[in-house]
């Protein structure tokens, strides 16, 4: 009982919450609630059993990202109120109601199906993290490599692209060349 | 004689190609001796063939090469020489000696004088092929090269402007030959398809084969080949209404009127009938048509000669009538009268040509007869000359054009077409009318030109001589005519007259020549001793018509040529331009248009970009969802 | 009892809530957290599918999904560092340089 | 309790990471060095990265056909093979075009290589799974990786382009991400090869067609998306024109190598099980695709934004060539990438090559037509060669890619979508269009001015590449036998 | 010598190659040998050509993709024997009637790849070959038209280029459909013409195939109402392009006819007649009205193009012998006559730098040479017995007949219209007194260009009085293909209306 209780409450706060990240002028309200919405997409986690994915949301989203996004926000001096000329025409709204309707309708389906047996089902007395462990550990060593380099490769990416030398441009440079070169078509 | 058939065929060609090599070079009288020379050769060789085919009664069928075969047809350059050719050939060759002698005084002061035997020694070519051909395609040859070389013949002077169609009704050389040359077209598609209908039928274009096979073919094929072909003859024959270029194509130099426009080219169209006188004679229908066309040209022509005053002009007209003399003998069946008066024709017109060319000679080119007169006296010879072919052209019994014409009007009488009858007679009234008119106004008279800048002279000496075996042929080619009968008809139907027919013809001779006697009277009263214009008539509706040639050029000219211009122009621009390639143009204009405007979609701004993604997705999505209803 | 269909359509709804944002949002930064919205209700289908097929196979795709996001945020807010030392302004409409 | 895991290593199949690890490895290497010493010129990354990608092609060589390692995750199939065998080839040529006569500012970095080596792993990474966890892990490598790389060029046009890539490709992530939701919720199974036995058996249920249906389409988008597919195509010119040439010539080929090919696993796959629906889809978005795209590139006044252009019509055509799932369609879309890396690559470095840091012709554009205006007379061999280019992708034979079109043609009649081989002629025709306009320039117009400064940016191994492209260009009938019957052998041995 | 033909494809191209180093002073001689050579090289083959065999000789077979069925797999036939030769003699007199000196080299060089291609296109027996150099054609000309051609030189190229690419690439489709069933028959892919013949299609296919190949074929020939860019690629093209222009590629189209259409589909060809016999006959009537209505004589002269080619499709669809046999032949006087006339009118431009009528009258006095040699050619055009241009227009237009009387007499009117266009440009050109002042002062013909013209002259003059050694093997193979064509057709239609000869043909087996 208590889970439907839970699912509907958080249900709403999310939608609730997410929407006034993506409807509020302000980015630090959007930022906030967007949080806010995260730390309550844990508590699904949390009810659907998934704890570990729950930590996770929690760590990286609520922790990670939303502070590297404080920072960029204090970088950008964006704490004031944003002046967006935003399209909030009618077709940003028949778009999202339309995709949603669809998707609703394609969810609402009855997709679940009792004949579907799991690959790598939960074990009964088992930790969650466990479980997660040994099958990310085994059969999803890959992607999990793969996502490390990912990850090297957005921080190289992060660390260049804000970093110091992109502020100037041999791409923009004129060389000797150029210098010339203008010289030339001056004359 | 192989060897005198390629003689009298190849020494024009070789006459020809000789000139052609001093074409550009300035004059050269030897040029022209040795052209003369050549066609004399030629014509030799022609009467040598004549006289064997005369004595022997054998004919001659040589083939030189093949020329085209493709498929089941097969074409050789082959040559017949049977009565009716070497007639033509003799004739052909005879007159064009006779023109090249001719050319050579009249072409004295010319600075194209080579380029001018050239062309004539050319004509003569194509003339002889047209004549000595074995098949219809190497008629066709001659047929078209006969074109060609008028159309270089009568444009001959081709520098001189375009005038309006008053000033000169043939408006300039080179449009006469571009107008002759058309209309030979014109009549020459005719010819062709009649060529094709006899070869689908008779799988051959040989005379022989095509004739042996006349008889397996049905009644509609043997009309539609024999309109056809007759078609043909219409256009080079100049017969209504593909006459008009006839006249017009008079802008030549004289001796071209005369050998082309007089006794050979124009002839061809009879001797096509003559030829392939076994289609025409199966085909009745066909045949009284072409009586009637060709009794009608002859009053039509006629007609149009009583009251023109151009000299060459009279005697173009006085042609196209003789020429519908002959096309009525043909369709009446009588092929070797039609033969011979082509033939006796051919030597008294060409002498009228070439007396009109030394009056114009004399006169400094000047044609206007009206402005002419008392030339008797400075140019006996030529008055000679001319009116001994005015005589046998009107029919005065006992000169050469007494006795084919005679028996022409007899035909028409004989196979009871009393109407034909009728107006041939009276067409011979006035032929007689319209030459004596011409002479009289030429020759008798005071003199109507100023004297004091122009000395009519007579021509060179060697001209006149030259002229004279036509004359004399023009005066005693009649009395051949029986011979000629005996000789001919072993290769052409005989034509008999019948009983009746014969009982009376005395009679019917006495009328014609009452007839052509009142026509010369009259133009003695009227025009004897001078010109007396006589205002009325000249103002009255009968006579501008005539005058006008019945406004047929005009009428050609409203109705054909500038409609045809103005289409032309239409289907260039209009359609052409406007809407053919406007629609090409219009495709890769709607194709460019469209990628501008896709160009839009394009905005730069991201925003857009995601929008677009989105529209994107949730179509998909929707589609997904519609289309998933369905299944 | 909530069933599949109940987070999955919660998750639609979010998904759908961030594809507005998507389409709205004309200040970078405010695109970018519509995008992790959009993630995140991914992230809340496979969880939800994940307990129902008592399979672990949809929280590994959450799992990576996070890993992914993160990243992204990395080089989209470097992306976002360079674009405002040049530009001076996050405005997506300043930003059509390009067209056509 | 959990049962302790046993795992042998030949189970593993460890051979099968070989390439991606070697890729990997080189990065790293390149890093380290960096850090040991960062004096050390560009050029030495190049010749190591071209190394590096050498050892990785024989690496892929070696694999065998058909082969999983890894817990199934690795699939090494025929077109996994023949994919990696394309992007390194790809990536071969691509790297020395680093060596300019000028510098740029991106090669300037050790980390652009290091970044690079990681993209190709990345797109290796996308080619060799049918595991959609592993599939988006490695497109997501690849695709940040390319996003710095473009935004590396460092100008603001570089910046523009990288943002809008990125922001696009993350939208597109999302459905990528819930289109495999919805394909889990549907099958219980992220693998492709089990997804389709579940699916199969799924189909009758008319109830969740819909769902079916659906979890391509929010795939379709996200691939689309990769494909540059109308109307997911929106980003390409604009960052073709931002990234530098080469990067955008890069950009053209194998990344959508790498989609394609998980493309033809998943709709392949649709296809395969009978939902004939999506074959009308993907023609429909093919269609409108190439015929959209080229009429936009007629109106283009710069050459790269209509190479651009041309890049998405192409990709049109090969998506057509995909619907029809056959083999020689198949086979037909990899002979087409094959001869249209070499033709546009060189395209691309023909631009490069007349790549000014300033923009002389035009304040737009890098490559206005102008440019080009006149350049027989100015640089001969460059024009012809860069005629040849334009004669290659617009179709005339008996260039390379006359050799792709017709195959893929031939393709669609076999299949009997006879109108399909239409519409891809009447396209090639208009296409035709914009590519002679570039020749038009070069050969028929007189040069505008500066005519000795448009090859600006030429250096030897530029020409060795350039040169390279042309042969290959030119000489395609002499190695289009062989290259079909390899293609077909890998492609028909592994089942598609 | 067996691999005759691949030489005689790529000594022009591997020539055009070398020349790249051959000096700039030094490349039109260079370019004039090396087209003599080939010319002598193509009269060679003709010597060496077995007149008496109908089929295909010198026949070569390399695979090149095997696995698709494509070779190089050439030969050459009666009909296509004597249009090779046309290209090799068109391009040597071409060039050396050549005035251009701006670029020469390029120019030389162009001239020889695309010398190539024409003779690839007539030897090439394997269609996608065909295919190659048909297209690969459209590019030398494209630069010779767009670089040496008049002010709007670029629309032009660029329109002749696009125009004839798209409907090529039809062709191509319908191509890649015959090999599609070619193989479902036999399991066996190929693109082999020789093999193609021996399908016997539906008629259903027959058709649409032979729409995809009209399409391709129709706009390079080019039958109305695709002509349209005939007139400007002639106005624009400099003189050579438009001697190659009408001379040569057009030809493509109306062989393409020969080659493909008729055999691989004669039923539907037989049911094609009147569609295309209507067509050919509005381009003979409706482009002979256009071109006289043109101010511009090298107009009149591209849209009489179109008029003589008008005739050539005729004959194409008489199903006779007499017919196709005539069209092949009057291919080759088309091309020899309206190349001279082209050249013709390029030396008066080069003179006045008009092409305008009104600025001309009076040549004839002071041009006599050239007014002579274009009189001639002139005569030709209108199709004047023994000319080179009666041979062809009699033969089509007695072929047709057989099918339809009144239409050949409509087209027939092409003789009478021919001449009222023809005569009017000769009136006034060169015929009236010289007004304009410009023109007293022009120099006839200089050597090179009479030299240049007299063998044209020569063979307009020879073939017209005998045209039997060209119309021999023209005529073989033409029965064989017909004969062929009645055994294959498989409507009573069609086998009543494909007329065979009656006599006997040798086919040699092809190696």
């Amino acid at each position: 009982m208590y889970e439907v209780v839970a699912f509907y409450l958080f249900s709403v706060l999310i939608i609730g919450l997410f929407l006034v990240t993506v409807m509020s002028k302000n980015v630090l309200y959007a930022m906030t609630s967007l949080a806010a919405g995260m730390v309550l997409i844990s508590g699904f986690f949390f009810i659907l059993g998934a704890d570990f994915l729950g930590v996770v949301q929690l760590i990286v989203y609520v922790g990670a990202i939303m502070a590297l996004y404080s920072f960029a926000m204090m970088f950008f001096d964006a704490t004031k109120d944003i002046k967006e000329k935003n399209t909030s025409s009618a077709l940003v709204f028949v778009l999202g109601g339309l995709s949603a309707l669809v998707l609703v309708l394609m969810f609402a389906a009855p997709i679940h199906s009792d004949a579907i047996q799991a690959l790598y089902p939960m074990h009964e007395g088992v930790g969650n993290a466990q479980d997660v462990g040994i099958v990310l550990f085994t059969k999803y060593l890959v992607p999990f490599e793969v996502a490390a380099v990912m990850l090297l490769v957005a921080m190289i990416a992060g660390i260049i692209l804000a970093g110091k030398k992109m502020d100037d441009s041999l791409t923009e440079d004129l060389s000797a060349d150029d210098e010339i070169l203008v010289q030339k078509d001056e004359k | 004689m192989e060897n005198f058939v390629y003689i009298a065929l190849f020494a024009p060609f070789a006459s020809s190609m000789f000139a052609a090599l001093f074409g550009m070079s300035p004059r050269q009288t030897f040029v022209g001796v040795i052209a003369s020379l050549l066609l004399f050769t030629s014509f030799l060789a022609s009467a040598s063939l004549a006289f064997y085919v005369w004595t022997t009664g054998n004919i001659v069928h040589v083939t030189m090469m093949d020329w085209i075969s493709a498929g089941d047809l097969s074409i050789p350059f082959g040559f017949l020489v049977d009565q009716v050719s070497v007639t033509m050939m003799t004739v052909v060759t005879l007159v064009s000696t006779v023109v090249h002698i001719y050319s050579i005084g009249y072409m004295d002061h010319d600075k194209s004088f080579n380029r001018f035997f050239s062309y004539l020694s050319a004509f003569v070519f194509s003339m002889m092929i047209l004549v000595m051909s074995d098949n219809f395609a190497g008629l066709f040859i001659g047929w078209e090269g006969v074109g060609v070389c008028s159309w270089l013949l009568i444009g001959f002077w081709y520098h001189k402007a375009d005038q309006s169609r008053e000033d000169n009704p043939s408006i300039s050389p080179s449009w006469a030959a571009n107008e002759a040359f058309i209309m030979n077209r014109i009549a020459d598609l005719g010819m062709l398809v009649g060529l094709f209908i006899l070869y689908w039928n008779t799988g051959s274009l040989q005379y022989d084969v095509v004739f042996a096979a006349l008889p397996d073919l049905s009644g509609s094929v043997l009309n539609a080949a024999a309109i056809a072909l007759f078609i043909g003859a219409m256009g080079k024959s100049a017969q209504f209404p593909l006459h008009t270029w006839l006249t017009d194509a008079m802008e030549g130099p004289t001796p071209v009127s005369a050998l082309i426009h007089a006794a050979t080219m124009v002839t061809a169209g009879v001797f096509l009938v003559i030829r392939a006188n076994p289609l025409f004679s199966v085909t009745p229908e066909v045949s009284f048509f072409i009586a009637a066309l060709g009794t009608f040209v002859a009053f039509f022509a006629a007609s149009m000669a009583l009251v023109n005053r151009d000299l060459k002009r009279i005697i173009a007209f006085s042609t196209l009538s003789q020429l519908g003399y002959m096309f009525a003998a043909a369709g009446l069946g009588a092929y070797w009268i039609a033969l011979f008066h082509l033939a006796a024709h051919a030597f008294f017109k060409a002498l009228l040509f070439l007396g009109a060319g030394n009056v114009m000679h004399a006169m400094h080119d000047e044609l206007d007869i009206f402005k002419m007169g008392g030339l008797k006296k400075a140019m006996r010879g030529t008055y000679i000359y001319m009116g001994l072919a005015s005589l046998a052209l009107a029919g005065i019994p006992f000169f050469a054009g007494f006795f084919s014409k005679d028996a022409i009007i007899e035909t028409a009488w004989n196979e009871g077409t009393i109407v034909l009858w009728a107006i041939l007679v009276i067409t011979a009234g006035m032929t007689a009318f319209y030459s004596f008119r011409q002479v009289f106004l030429t020759f008798h008279g005071k003199a109507r030109y100023d004297e004091s800048t122009l000395h009519p002279h007579e021509m060179y000496k060697f001209v006149l001589v030259a002229m004279s075996p036509l004359a004399l042929l023009a005066v005693v080619a009649g009395f051949g005519m029986g011979s000629f009968e005996h000789f001919i008809t072993k290769l052409l139907p005989a034509y008999h007259m019948s009983e009746h027919t014969h009982h009376i013809a005395w009679l019917l001779g006495l009328i014609v020549l009452v007839v052509a006697v009142g026509g010369i009277v009259l133009a003695y009263k009227k025009y004897g001793n001078g010109l007396k214009r006589d205002e009325k008539c000249e103002n009255s509706f009968i006579y501008k018509l005539l005058a006008n040639q019945y406004y047929i050029p005009q009428l050609y000219e409203e109705v054909i040529t500038k409609p045809y211009a103005m289409l032309s122009e239409h289907m260039w621009k209009d359609v052409d331009m406007k809407i053919v390639d406007t629609t090409v143009d219009g495709i890769a204009k709607f194709l460019y248009k469209s990628g501008d405007g896709a160009r839009k979609m394009q905005t730069g701004n991201l925003s857009n970009y995601l929008n677009w993604m989105a529209v994107g997705a949730v179509l998909l999505l929707v589609v997904a969802a519609i289309s998933a209803m369905f299944v | 009892m909530i069933g599949l269909s109940h987070y999955l359509i919660v998750s639609a709804i979010i998904f759908s809530i961030g594809l507005v944002g998507v389409l709205r949002r004309r200040n970078l930064l405010m695109l970018f957290f519509a995008t992790e919205v959009m993630l995140n209700a991914v992230n809340i289908a496979f969880a939800a599918i994940s307990h129902y097929y008592n399979d672990l196979t949809g929280q590994m795709f959450a799992f990576f999904i996070i890993a992914i996001a993160a990243s992204e945020v990395a080089v989209g807010l470097g992306l976002l560092i360079v674009l405002y030392k040049k530009y001076g302004s996050l405005d997506l409409d300043d930003l059509a340089s390009m067209k056509g | 309790m959990l049962q302790p895991i046993n795992v042998s290593m030949e189970s593993l199949n460890l051979i099968t990471l070989a390439p991606m690890l070697i890729a990997i490895a080189g990065g790293l290497i390149i890093l380290v060095l960096d850090l040991i010493n960062d004096k050390l010129h560009r050029s030495m990354y190049v010749m190591l990265t071209l190394l590096v990608l050498f050892v990785d092609f024989g690496a892929v060589l070696g694999l065998n056909v058909n082969e999983r390692g890894f817990f199934d995750v690795m699939l090494i199939d025929g077109i996994s093979i023949i994919a990696q065998l394309l992007i390194i080839i790809g990536s071969m040529i691509f790297t020395p075009l680093a060596l300019t006569s000028k510098r740029f500012h991106e090669y300037s970095y050790p980390e652009f290589f290091a970044m690079f080596l990681f993209m190709v792993a990345g797109f290796q990474f996308m080619v060799t799974s049918d595991n959609l966890i592993l599939i988006f892990v490695g497109i997501e490598t690849a695709s940040l990786a390319l996003y710095t790389l473009i935004a590396l060029h460092n100008r603001s046009n570089s910046y523009e382009a990288a943002v809008k890539y990125f922001t696009m490709g993350a939208l597109a992530a999302a459905f990528y991400a819930m289109g495999s939701a919805a394909l889990y919720a549907l099958t219980g199974s992220v693998e492709l090869y089990k997804i389709a036995e579940v699916m199969a058996s799924r189909l009758g249920e008319t109830s969740i067609m819909i769902t079916i249906f659906g979890a391509s389409m929010l795939l379709l988008v996200a691939f689309a998306f990769k494909l540059s597919l109308f109307p997911f195509h929106t980003w390409a010119p604009d960052v073709y024109e931002g990234a530098s040439a080469p990067l955008a010539g890069y950009m053209s080929i194998v990344p959508k190598i790498a989609a394609i090919v998980v493309t033809i696993r998943i709709f392949g796959m649709y296809i395969d099980l009978g939902v004939e629906w999506v074959r009308v889809i993907l023609l429909a978005v093919a269609v409108i695709t190439m015929t959209f795209a080229n009429i936009m590139a007629l109106v283009q006044d710069d050459v790269k934004r209509m190479l651009a252009y041309s890049s998405i019509s192409h990709a049109g055509f090969v998506v057509a060539a995909l619907a029809l799932s056959t083999t020689e369609g198949t086979t037909g879309i990899f002979l087409y990438y094959a001869l249209f890396m070499f033709t546009n690559l060189g395209a691309f470095s023909m631009l490069w090559i007349s790549r000014h840091k300033n923009r002389r012709f035009d304040k737009r554009y890098d490559h206005p037509y102008e440019k080009f205006a006149g350049f027989i007379k100015i640089m001969p061999v460059g024009a012809v060669i860069m005629a040849i280019f334009m004669l290659s992708l617009a179709g005339v034979p008996p260039f390379s890619l006359f050799w792709g079109k017709i195959y893929i043609m031939q393709a669609a009649v076999n299949s009997g979508y006879v109108w399909l081989a239409v519409v891809m002629g009447l396209n090639a025709a208009i296409a035709a269009y914009y590519y002679l306009k570039l020749i038009v320039y070069m050969f028929l117009m007189d040069p505008v001015k500066d005519v000795d400064t448009v090859y600006y940016n030429l250096s030897k191994p530029l020409m060795a590449v350039i040169g390279m492209a042309t042969v290959v260009t030119i000489a395609a009938v002499f190695y289009v036998q062989p290259l079909v019957s390899y293609l077909y052998y890998m492609i028909s041995a592994s089942g598609y | 010598m067996d691999n005759m033909l691949s030489i005689l494809v790529f000594f022009p191209a591997i020539a055009g190659l070398l020349g790249f180093v051959v000096n700039k002073e030094s490349a039109r001689a260079y370019g004039i040998t090396v087209a003599a050579i080939e010319f002598i090289l193509s009269i060679w083959l003709w010597f060496s050509f077995d007149t008496s065999n109908a089929g295909m000789q010198f026949v070569e077979m390399i695979p090149l993709i095997p696995d698709f069925g494509i070779g190089y797999y050439l030969g050459v036939d009666g009909i296509s024997l004597f249009i090779i030769i046309m290209a090799t003699l068109m391009t040597l007199i071409g060039m050396i009637s050549m005035s251009i000196t701006e670029n020469i080299k390029n120019m030389i060089i162009t001239l020889l790849f695309l010398e190539m291609t024409m003779v690839g296109v007539f030897v090439s027996l394997d269609a996608i070959l065909f295919y190659v150099f048909w297209e690969l054609s459209l590019v030398p000309m494209l630069y010779i038209i767009g670089a040496w051609g008049g002010p709007l030189r670029i629309y032009a190229s660029v329109k002749f280029f696009l125009y004839t690419f798209m409907g090529s690439l039809i062709m191509l489709v319908g191509m890649l459909f015959v090999a599609y069933v070619y193989h479902n028959l036999t399991g066996v892919w190929s693109f082999a013409i020789t093999d193609w013949y021996t399908l016997v299609l539906p008629v259903d296919y027959q058709l649409w195939l032979f729409a995809a190949f009209f399409v391709g074929f129709a706009i390079k020939v080019p039958m109305f109402p695709f002509h349209t860019w005939l007139p400007y690629a002639h106005g624009q093209a400099p003189t050579i392009g438009s001697v190659i222009l009408a001379a040569v590629l057009l030809k493509m189209g109306t062989y393409g006819f020969v080659r493909f259409s008729l055999p691989m589909f004669p039923d539907a060809s037989v049911l094609a007649i009147t569609p295309i016999a209507i067509i050919a006959i509005i381009m003979i009537i409706y482009t002979a009205m256009v071109a006289y209505a043109q101010k511009d004589i090298k107009q009149v002269i591209a849209y009489s193009s179109v008029s003589h080619m008008g005739i050539i499709m005729l004959g194409i669809f008489a199903m006779n012998a007499e017919g196709i046999g005539g069209s092949v032949f009057q291919m080759l006087s088309h091309g020899i006559v309206s190349g001279a006339l082209f050249m013709l009118v390029g030396m008066i431009y080069d003179r006045r730098h008009t092409k305008m009528m009104d600025e001309f009258g009076g040549l004839a006095s002071v041009m006599p040479k050239y007014a002579v040699i274009f009189g001639i050619m002139l005569m030709a055009s209108v199709g004047l017995p023994l000319t080179i241009g009666f041979v062809g227009e009699f033969l089509v237009l007695l072929g047709f007949y057989e099918i339809s009387p009144i239409m050949t007499i409509l087209a027939g009117t092409s003789i009478i219209i021919g001449a009222i266009y023809m005569l009017a440009l000769y009136k006034k050109t060169f015929f009236g007194p010289v007004t304009n002042e410009a023109n007293k002062v022009l120099k006839d013909l200089n050597a090179t260009e009479t030299w240049s013209l007299i063998p044209l002259v020569a063979i307009v003059i020879w073939l017209g009085v005998y045209p039997k050694p060209v119309l021999g093997p023209i005529d073989n193979s033409v029965k064989a293909m017909l004969a062929f064509m009645d055994e294959k057709a498989i409507t009573v239609e069609a086998k009543d209306i494909i007329r065979t000869a009656k006599t006997k043909i040798i086919i040699e087996e092809v190696k």
